[in-house]
């Protein structure tokens, strides 16, 4: 099984076309995790499968090109650390840890519910780019060579 | 009961699996059965008979919702179930490059 | 407020640590030992507020039902106490066993998880919370044990993530059972509700959560993981595992909820006994035949477990200050044995005993340490390991449990065989050593030397005057359930 | 009662499913029928009224299977001869379960009736969607994760941040060969 090739024209094709929709999908699934269905981890895995469908789809080389993993990786605790921090935000202005230090809004708008949609958009980050990383490294690795000096 | 009863079987035939199954991967597999009747567990403890989904919508009245707090928690546990799989999945490939199989009678350099 | 502090320091030491480490690990180190000393000096601080009053702390500013609640009662912060000073001496030793073996940023950052997931098992109030934080340091320990990089390592730490996972699904099954009766999470509150229950409902659900944190506390017949996973880390992380892991996820988890929330009905301390003298004599005598120095090690942590089990099982007062006061003992002697079998492994290469032999002349240090912790283990005045070993056998003959009496002095006795054999073979055999490869650094040295110094020191807790203030708020908050729900519930 | 019948019948499907799952041969369709038993799982999620649920179990799923069929990689990797003190293991067992299922049903009959939770706790959520009117959130079950339980959420990124770094961790690291194992060799 070659990885690093991918796969026929037409799978690529049409990921190339597809990929942007289902991230695009992700994120809107993301955004109104407060309103609908869904929410951070619904689309967090759905973004993370659309990264996945074009590492199937072209192959390691490529995907390495297009995406840099040690970013990816880096955003994931930059996604924790800003939850947390929201957390802490909490203690200095409401007194109490994680508690909704923005304004509530209106019911059914999209800018409602405070801090919900903000937590929901670092899950989601976490989540995808997570995700993504953790299927990567299996993927990556070898079973001849892998992690031997 | 009935319900509840299957869904106890379901947590037991998993049980069986990882504790009879050899291969590293079936183990996997069973453990995410029991996974499944765990969280399944947890909902049917909530569902509440003639009550709508805890969403609201606009410009539909409010109604009887089913119980929203274990859906809640199995959210929880089934991204904590992914997350033992894909550990359980590396060290199994770990565990494939060092001894060369999945069985798990074969790989025993620990014992006593 | 200091109680949410708990959690967010270890978290953001381990968020940070890997957000700013690259190849380096010296920044890594820098951030979790700052990290663990806030937590030991934050834990003192704590545990002197709440000896008068326990604080109860509701997250995002809701009511307690309908919250996630943090309780800092004497009991916690006495825990909470234990978990940076351990990790602390583990975090000296590993300084430089870790670049040894393989050097990275990871291994403090799970490092830090770790101790973030026990922090938040021991000080939650909620029984769900009580879970998602012991899946965390789980997740830590399981990638911790496979880290030295062997075909042991990854074998034992399959075992210990299967068996894991097993009972963490029980633990969800029984979570979901309280939930269907009580209708709540929050710990106080299924106390108050659980006594009107269905009784055969209330007994399953205890036989589950039994099993469940049983296997995480290596109660014997659910033990087969830890002589694995314990001897099979690399050595800082065995004496965390042994030291601090297997009590705060197990032992502290069962007292709190036979003790607080179910109140300790009859059928369930005479499980404890049973299980506690089973745990004693069966791995004293696995121990015994053992000749490698982790195994024979991780053996006998259950069977000093099933001590502490033991005396939970007798349930008077002065059974429960010897359950306790044993687990710090244990903590500390457990940890310092497992350094000294580090140091052996690195500097001989071997974790035979039967290889090694005259140490005193090449390891000093090492051989002393293990001396005063032998004499620590296997009970022997003035070391502390006597006095908590023999409170429980004086509760057990006040309570009337002569056979469990009994048993606990056969099982002192076997510890001393066993652990006179280790010394015997271990450290003053026959073979000469003049030289040796891998000197122990300084930070394992004065890893050891802590410990050793605090053997003999925290046996000065079991006088009456010290002991009133640091163990009787502990004592008063595990035996009183109602004063528990009260203090929860705000009433 | 219709929605009893469907949980039932898919209950049914599942465990027939997991049996033949664990029974199987071949090890991918082994997976893939693991896989129909968790999208079982999504679906039944939907007929308790749980949306939320059935989407993020769906997805979990999908992702489950990627990463197992990663693992399986050869179908020669899982031979196995059978074995005698297997079997007398599994006999065992068997007989260990089902007798657990016995002991059990006096425990399941004396559970609150399907359908009819007590919902204490979460009467304060639900009761006039009390939850979305102090949270601004329409969905309920978010509103409880991400504010009421917000606690429970970040233990569980931190979960799956702990599983990542793990994953990663085992997967890279490195040994340097030590001398217990140069002994040995």
């Amino acid at each position: 099984m070659k990885q690093s090739d991918g796969m026929t024209v037409i799978v690529k094709t049409i990921t190339r076309m597809s990929v942007w929709l289902i991230i695009l999908y992700g994120i809107y699934i993301i955004l109104h995790g407060h309103l609908t269905p869904g929410g951070g981890f619904a689309g967090g895995v759905i973004i993370a499968l659309a990264f996945l469908n074009v590492m199937l789809a072209y192959g390691r080389k490529y995907t390495e090109q297009w995406l840099n993993v040690r970013i990816m990786y880096d955003l994931v605790s930059t996604g924790a650390i800003l939850f947390l921090i929201i957390g802490i935000f909490g203690i200095a202005l409401k007194g109490s840890f994680l508690a909704n230090i923005l304004d509530l809004g209106e019911l059914f708008k999209l800018e409602s519910a405070g801090v919900i949609p903000i937590i929901d958009i670092f899950i989601g980050v976490i989540v995808s780019m997570g995700l993504f990383v953790m299927v990567w490294t299996l993927a990556v690795f070898h079973l001849e060579d892998g992690g031997e000096e | 009961m009935i319900i509840y009863l299957l869904c106890f079987i379901l947590f037991l035939v998993g049980l069986y699996g990882v504790l009879t199954k050899r291969n590293l991967i079936k183990i996997i597999l069973s453990l995410s059965i029991m996974e499944y009747s765990a969280n399944l567990f947890l909902v049917l403890f909530g569902y509440k008979r003639d009550a709508l989904f805890p969403i609201l919508e606009k410009g539909k009245e409010i109604q009887s919702m089913v119980d929203p707090l274990p859906q809640a928690l199995v959210l929880t546990s089934i991204v904590i179930e992914l997350g033992i799989t894909a550990m359980l999945v590396a060290l199994a490939v770990r565990l494939y490059q060092k001894y060369k199989t999945f069985d798990i009678t074969k790989i025993r350099r620990l014992s006593g | 407020m200091i109680v949410p502090y708990f959690i967010i320091i270890p978290l953001l030491a381990a968020f940070l640590i890997t957000l700013i480490s690259s190849d380096d690990d010296r920044w890594a180190i820098v951030i979790s030992i700052l990290a663990v000393i806030i937590l030991g000096i934050l834990s003192v601080i704590g545990f002197i507020s709440v000896s008068k009053e326990a604080i109860v702390y509701s997250m995002g500013g809701w009511k307690i039902p309908y919250t996630v609640c943090l309780v800092l009662d004497p009991f916690s912060s006495f825990m909470l106490f234990i978990i940076p000073l351990i990790g602390l001496a583990a975090l000296l030793y590993s300084i430089s066993y870790i670049r040894h073996l393989s050097k990275s940023w990871k291994y403090y950052a799970l490092f830090m998880l770790l101790i973030t997931g026990m922090n938040g098992v021991v000080i939650t109030g909620d029984l769900f919370n009580l879970f998602i934080f012991m899946e965390v340091a789980l997740f830590a320990a399981y990638s911790l044990v496979a880290y030295g990089g062997k075909a042991e390592e990854f074998e034992a730490s399959f075992k210990y993530a299967v068996m894991g996972s097993i009972s963490s699904s029980l633990i969800l099954i029984g979570i979901g059972l309280t939930y269907s009766i009580t209708s709540t999470l929050t710990l106080a509150k299924i106390a108050e509700v659980l006594p009107g229950q269905n009784p055969v409902v209330v007994n399953w659900i205890g036989a589950i959560f039994l099993a469940g944190f049983g296997l995480k506390a290596a109660i014997m017949p659910f033990h087969a993981w830890l002589p694995d996973a314990h001897s099979s880390a690399p050595a800082p992380i065995s004496s965390m595992l042994s030291g601090v892991l297997i009590k705060a996820l197990g032992i502290y988890v069962l007292i709190r909820l036979f003790y607080n929330v179910f109140g300790l009905p009859k059928i369930f301390s005479d499980i404890f006994l049973v299980l506690g003298g089973i745990s004693i004599i069966c791995a004293s005598l696995l121990a015994i035949s053992q000749w490698d120095f982790k195994r024979l090690l991780a053996y006998s942590s259950i069977s000093q477990i099933g001590f502490i089990l033991l005396a939970l099982g007798i349930g008077t007062r002065m059974a429960v200050f010897g359950a306790i006061f044993h687990i710090l003992n244990h903590a500390i002697f457990k940890s310092l044995l497992f350094f000294n079998a580090g140091t052996v492994e690195m500097a001989l290469g071997t974790r035979d005993l039967r290889k090694m032999g005259k140490l005193g002349k090449v390891l000093p240090i090492t051989s002393t340490t293990s001396m005063i912790a032998t004499l620590s283990v296997s009970g022997l005045p003035p070391f502390n390991g006597f006095f908590s070993k023999m409170i429980i056998i004086i509760a057990a003959i006040q309570a009337g449990f002569f056979q469990s009496a009994i048993v606990a002095v056969i099982g002192s006795v076997l510890t001393l065989g066993y652990f006179l054999k280790v010394q015997r073979h271990g450290f003053h055999g026959e073979k000469e050593f003049n030289e040796i490869t891998n000197v122990p650094s300084t930070g394992m040295r004065t890893a050891m030397i802590i410990l050793a110094i605090l053997c003999v020191c925290s046996s000065v807790l079991i006088i009456p005057g010290i002991k009133d203030v640091v163990f009787d708020p502990v004592i008063d908050t595990i035996i009183n359930k109602t004063e528990y729900i009260q203090l929860v519930l705000g009433r | 009662m219709i929605v009893d019948t469907w949980v039932i019948f898919i209950l049914g499907i599942m465990i027939i499913g997991s049996i033949a799952a664990i029974e199987q041969k071949e090890m991918l369709s082994a997976i893939i029928t693991v896989g129909i038993v968790g999208l079982g799982t999504s679906l039944i999620f939907l007929f308790l009224q749980a949306p939320d649920l059935a989407i993020v179990q769906f997805l979990f799923e999908i992702f489950a299977i990627i990463i197992l069929v990663r693992a399986f990689i050869k179908p020669d990797y899982h031979k196995s001869e059978p074995s005698i003190m297997n079997k007398i293991v599994t006999v065992l067992t068997v007989l260990v379960l089902v007798a657990i299922l016995f002991c059990s049903i006096d425990m399941l009959k004396a559970l609150p009736e399907f359908g009819n939770p007590s919902m204490e706790t979460s009467k304060y959520y639900v009761d006039n969607a009390n939850a979305a009117k102090e949270t601004h959130s329409a969905n309920i079950v978010t509103s409880i994760i991400l504010d009421y339980r917000a606690y429970d959420t970040l233990g569980e990124a931190t979960v799956l941040f702990t599983a990542i770094l793990g994953t990663i961790t085992i997967l890279r690291i490195k040994t340097k060969k030590r001398k217990s194992e140069e002994a040995i060799e």
